[in-house]
């Protein structure tokens, strides 16, 4: 792959992530998905970079946050909106909704709407990598709050003691729904610096910047592949809208007057526009055709989770045990 | 406070909450409040609006995503002098923390020879509807009241809301606070007046001599609007608002099931181990004598909460099958009669006020 | 495996669990073990003897005191593929992980639709006596029974440890594996032969008329020796052993009660929300008419475990009491019979072989 | 205090520490003490430097192995003693036995029997000064193992992120019950370089050293009572009986050959004496009397305890609630 093919793919991953996202905060209104839904416009770059550099056998766990990691996982999109829908043909029959995801053929083994929920699990899923001998890495979507809940610490001290194939990309945005930083963790803090301490091979990534996002989270995936234990990627990102719903909530003075601005003028897709347009790509023209085929896909999407029948309570009530 | 307590005592639930906070931080300078949003533009629905204005930052706090953490930092800030009030937005979180809640905070005052009282109130608000689903909407109020030295709590209407919580925080033990999301929005008068009130008495919310439906929180609601429906077709039903769920207002139950001879227990939590088994259980074994027809309960399936609006279609108990039982209770056939006793639309939300998600 | 397992067929139940654990996982190599000391000298009171010799430090492991973060570690392995076989020394150490098992584990399977099984086996022990006290010896197997999604067993003989324990291994859902600290040494025929039974089949220990006794685990010794007794002055009991707790073998105590009309249940856990209360309520609830008289539940006080030998003395169920609710059961005056069912001496052992403390 | 002075008394306090637990040791096996009891031996500098440093407004709480620390802090012990017989004049009236020991008079708030348990607890006394405006320290004593737990990064953050005035006293004694740290954390793994990267004012003391465990423990107390904020000490020590009983279990061969031998060959006790002897005291004539005051003392607790009568179990029941 060429720099140039890497920046044109970064570019149209991070294009379908926020279109997909667009999309629903766009539906929202409808009342027809009746369940929270959390978005990541502003967040795509470390996914978009996830999806270059994943295999498909390689596995991932996600949060409440989790659309973009499930399709950068290459979690497949129709089941992701009829889940969100409620619908029979949800990638979760419906049962778990825009917080509980997965797509087990795509190796993207689920989402938690508990806080840190998830991180174990995807500890477990690179010790079971290892026991059975496979070089591919498990993948662990976090936040910035997720590194308050002690299962993180615990989570991380075992894959160290194991030196089990596990990335853990935590996604700091700064903020815990409405709550910055400052009343969370202390000052100074870095995300990064405690990941090393615990023995995690640890990096800080600019995750505006969805080539260095690539590069970070390839080189750490091959690490773990190839026996190197455990990684830790810090992303410095935003979250652009509401910490929950479709809305804009700038209004709510929650955050630093200007920041959600300063962020927006790194928004990441935009940056890497800016990269393209001075190496003289035609961009209206290239990227035109790309959103065109995402915007059909997403219709289809939309469309066929809308005419879906919603499932069946009796099926669901025998479900419960395996 | 807010504005309007004075002119009007209308308050809905979460008003009730707020005022009782207030009342009690500014009569007790060892109460505090922290938890996740305490004191962000959403004051957990309103709830806590205010308090850090009028308490300052360091009685009245956000805090880090560690629930099991906190709550024994609550442990330990109790048996130092404090009172303090911890809010989860979701009992379902609260899971982090049952090591602090039962290993330290259930026992703290007993396991030490009572040197400590352990005086917190945790809020613990309970999910339902809009795609709240199966970690977003557990009532797991039966795990609380198998812990010996927990009390429980769970008011249906504002005043009890605003009288229980006082009395929850008053109280030298742990006590769990259950609110139950769909009745934050509910209105009713309210006394301005702190009443310190007891917990651990019940409420009769209506009188009957047929049935004796025992209930707790939203579900009271739902069982008050079954046992009006029933007065229509000639059946009269006590209504029993549990209010609080440990200690259990066993007398009161008893008095009722003496009266009626006939027992319903109505259970927001899954059927195997609720509540409502217990009450059961303990009216079978001392009141067996009184029982005229087979004692009945009403809860949850057995089975997680789905998320999709077509499953929670169903899921819940609501005043049709409350009716309904009560009916075949009574000897009839419940299904011809409930025709003017219909499951609202949508199901999945409280009122025409709420827009989801939360 | 052990030395002995073939010349004789007597095994402790702690050696009918090594020798399920060694059977599992020689025939399945996805099983791998897990826990707090599974490969330290004491090796869970030799329940994990030899394992890690047998099968390799990869699939046999001590672990970091994690208990959270280990529980979604075995939740992860096994949708991975693997079958976690995971042990606490005390059950109580394992509220620390809560939302993993509630959250994770119940919920993996159904909350996605059924993509996943999540066949993860949890040994919990449960402590008693020699001064356990309020931290080292509850018994909250009625918690996990409330939890969709789970399975819960809970053996009495050696050879119901084995067969149950290689059933849960076995089963595609989590399965809480609870054993009675006072079990580990008691003898019996163990068959060598795997026999992968049935979770969910309770055992009729006794077979009697007059009443139905339900127990589970140790207690079912204690009602054995009650119903032993009381054969001798005329009284019949059904004893049954539940073996498993969750999902319950309702078929099995209908079937006693619908012949006997007299229900007592025996429960090791705390009176007020105690899996005997579900069973009296489903008993009265559901087969109302076959109660001859008020049934009883017998369950430990709900206070705390205390520590002391001195307040020990009296706190739990033994068959003396047992046997005295169903002479009252029966219309006897109870005490007066009671001559030849002493308690233990000392009580806070169960055997001349146990030195304490652990 | 001079030098001298202080070291006389770190060694005093030693002695009876040891002394105590080993009272309990011989004991033990008359089988009256019908509980668990996690000995100390081995492990007593850092509590004699805390019994030297810590005022008794100071708050404390501790674990199952907090013997020592429960008399460090003041606790008395006769009522100690009474507990471990499971007595009425126990300081917990025979509830808690050996494992849950509180002074509240001397300000000592309890300890737990689940690891990691009370750390919370620590940090939410020093909460409480915090907001009542006393300048005192909350003392939070934990092992090795406890920092395993994840509640202890939680504890540490929230204690950074308020700046609350707690002192983490960490012995490090390279075990968890049987099990060595290798198999529970990474090697190179540093609890102070980690505790560090939380925000707290760390050091790291040579557990072995009486005197250099006072002046950190001296220091950690009068910055956390001054505003200094959080403080962890990592003590490097051993217990030199087995985890949970009287005697000696080297035989188990859980440790490795030699190790406990190198350790005793440092004891605490045997340093400090040594250390004296250079300083030209005559230690027999000076020791003998602190030796038969501490004897004493400990066999009036223990024939005090012996004869005290067992608490009612009617009382024990109506103590559920406050
Ligand atoms: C255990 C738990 N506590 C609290 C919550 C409420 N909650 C939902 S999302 C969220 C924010 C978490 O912040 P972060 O991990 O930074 O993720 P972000 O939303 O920023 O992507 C919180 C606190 C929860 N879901 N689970
Ligand atoms: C939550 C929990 N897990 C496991 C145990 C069993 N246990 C008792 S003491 C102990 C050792 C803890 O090690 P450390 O913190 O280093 O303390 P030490 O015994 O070395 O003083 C363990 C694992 C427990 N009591 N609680
Ligand atoms: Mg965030
Ligand atoms: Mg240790």
């Amino acid at each position: 792959m060429t720099d140039d093919q890497l920046e044109m793919r970064l570019l149209g991953a991070m294009l379908r992530l926020r279109m997909v996202e667009e999309a629903i905060a766009a539906h929202y209104p409808e009342q027809e998905m009746r369940c929270p839904v959390h978005l990541s416009i502003g967040q795509e770059a470390p996914s978009a970079a996830f999806s270059l550099a994943v295999q498909r056998e390689d596995l991932a766990v996600s949060t409440h946050r989790g659309h973009a990691h499930y399709l950068a996982k290459g979690g497949a999109l129709g089941p992701m909106i009829a889940e969100i829908y409620g619908k029979s043909t949800g990638c979760s029959k419906g049962r778990g909704g825009s917080m509980h995801l997965a797509d087990k053929d795509a190796g993207f083994m689920g989402t938690s709407a508990i806080v840190g929920n998830s991180i174990p699990v995807g500890v477990g899923l690179g010790l079971a990598l290892q026991i059975q001998g496979r070089a591919q890495a498990s993948c662990v979507f976090i936040g910035d709050g997720a590194t308050e809940e002690g299962v993180y610490y615990e989570s991380a001290n075992f894959a160290v003691v194991k030196n089990l194939p596990v990335v853990f990309l935590c996604e700091n945005n700064r903020y815990s729904v409405y709550s910055p930083l400052s009343v969370r963790q202390p000052e100074g803090r870095s995300l990064t610096r405690v990941a090393t301490s615990l023995g995690l091979t640890s990096v800080e990534v600019d995750g505006n910047d969805a080539i260095a996002c690539y590069h970070a989270v390839d080189r750490a995936l091959q690490q773990a592949r190839g026996g190197g234990g455990p990684q830790f990627l810090e992303f410095h990102t935003f979250r652009h809208l509401e910490h929950c719903g479709p809305n804009d909530d700038d209004h709510l003075d929650y955050r630093q007057p200007g920041e959600l601005q300063s962020w927006q003028q790194r928004d990441p897709i935009d940056l890497l526009q800016a990269k393209l347009l001075l190496t003289n790509h035609d961009l209206s023209s290239e990227i035109q055709p790309i959103r065109e085929r995402i915007s059909n896909e997403i219709e289809t999407a939309f469309a066929e989770a809308a005419a879906a029948p919603f499932p069946d309570l009796e099926e669901c009530m025998r479900d419960v045990y395996a | 406070m807010p504005d309007n307590t004075i002119a009007r005592r209308e308050l809905t639930f979460a008003q009730a909450i707020n005022e009782a906070t207030h009342q009690a931080m500014a009569a007790d300078p060892t109460v505090i409040c922290f938890g996740l949003g305490v004191t962000d533009p959403g004051a957990i629905f309103g709830t806590t609006r205010g308090l850090e204005e009028a308490f300052g930052p360091s009685r009245v706090f956000d805090m880090p995503t560690s629930e099991n953490a906190m709550t024994g930092v609550a442990v330990g800030a109790a048996i130092a002098g404090l009172k303090p009030l911890m809010t989860h937005q979701r009992l379902d979180f609260f899971l982090l923390a049952m090591d602090q809640l039962v290993n330290s905070a259930a026992k703290w005052h007993y396991m030490f020879g009572c040197q400590f009282n352990v005086p917190i109130t945790i809020r613990l608000i309970i999910g339902r509807g809009w795609g709240q689903g199966p970690t977003h909407s557990q009532n797991l109020q039966a795990w609380f009241t198998h812990i010996p030295g927990l009390k429980v709590v769970m008011p249906t209407t504002p005043a009890d809301a605003k009288q229980l919580l006082l009395a929850s925080i008053d109280d030298p033990n742990p006590v769990l606070f259950l609110e139950h999301r769909w009745l934050h929005n509910l209105t009713d008068d309210v006394p301005e007046q702190p009443t310190h009130g007891l917990i651990g008495k019940a409420r009769v919310a209506r009188q009957g001599d047929d049935i004796t439906i025992v209930a707790s929180g939203y579900l009271t609601l739902e069982a008050i609007r079954a046992a009006d429906y029933l007065t229509g077709v000639g059946i009269k039903c006590d209504v029993i608002d549990l209010r609080t769920l440990s200690p259990l207002d066993w007398p009161a139950i008893f008095k009722s099931v003496h009266k009626t001879g006939r027992l319903m227990a109505v259970d927001s939590g899954a059927l195997t181990g609720s509540i409502a088994g217990e009450i059961i259980a303990r009216v079978a074994s001392e009141r067996f004598a009184d029982l005229k027809v087979a004692p009945r309960r009403l809860a949850q399936p057995d089975v997680p909460e789905p998320t999709s609006f077509g499953l929670t279609r169903g899921f819940h108990i609501r005043s049709r099958s409350i009716a309904g039982s009560a009916l075949e209770m009574m000897g009839e056939t419940g299904d011809v009669l409930l025709g003017q006793l219909p499951d609202p639309v949508p199901h999945d939300v409280p009122g025409d006020w709420f827009k989801g998600p939360f």
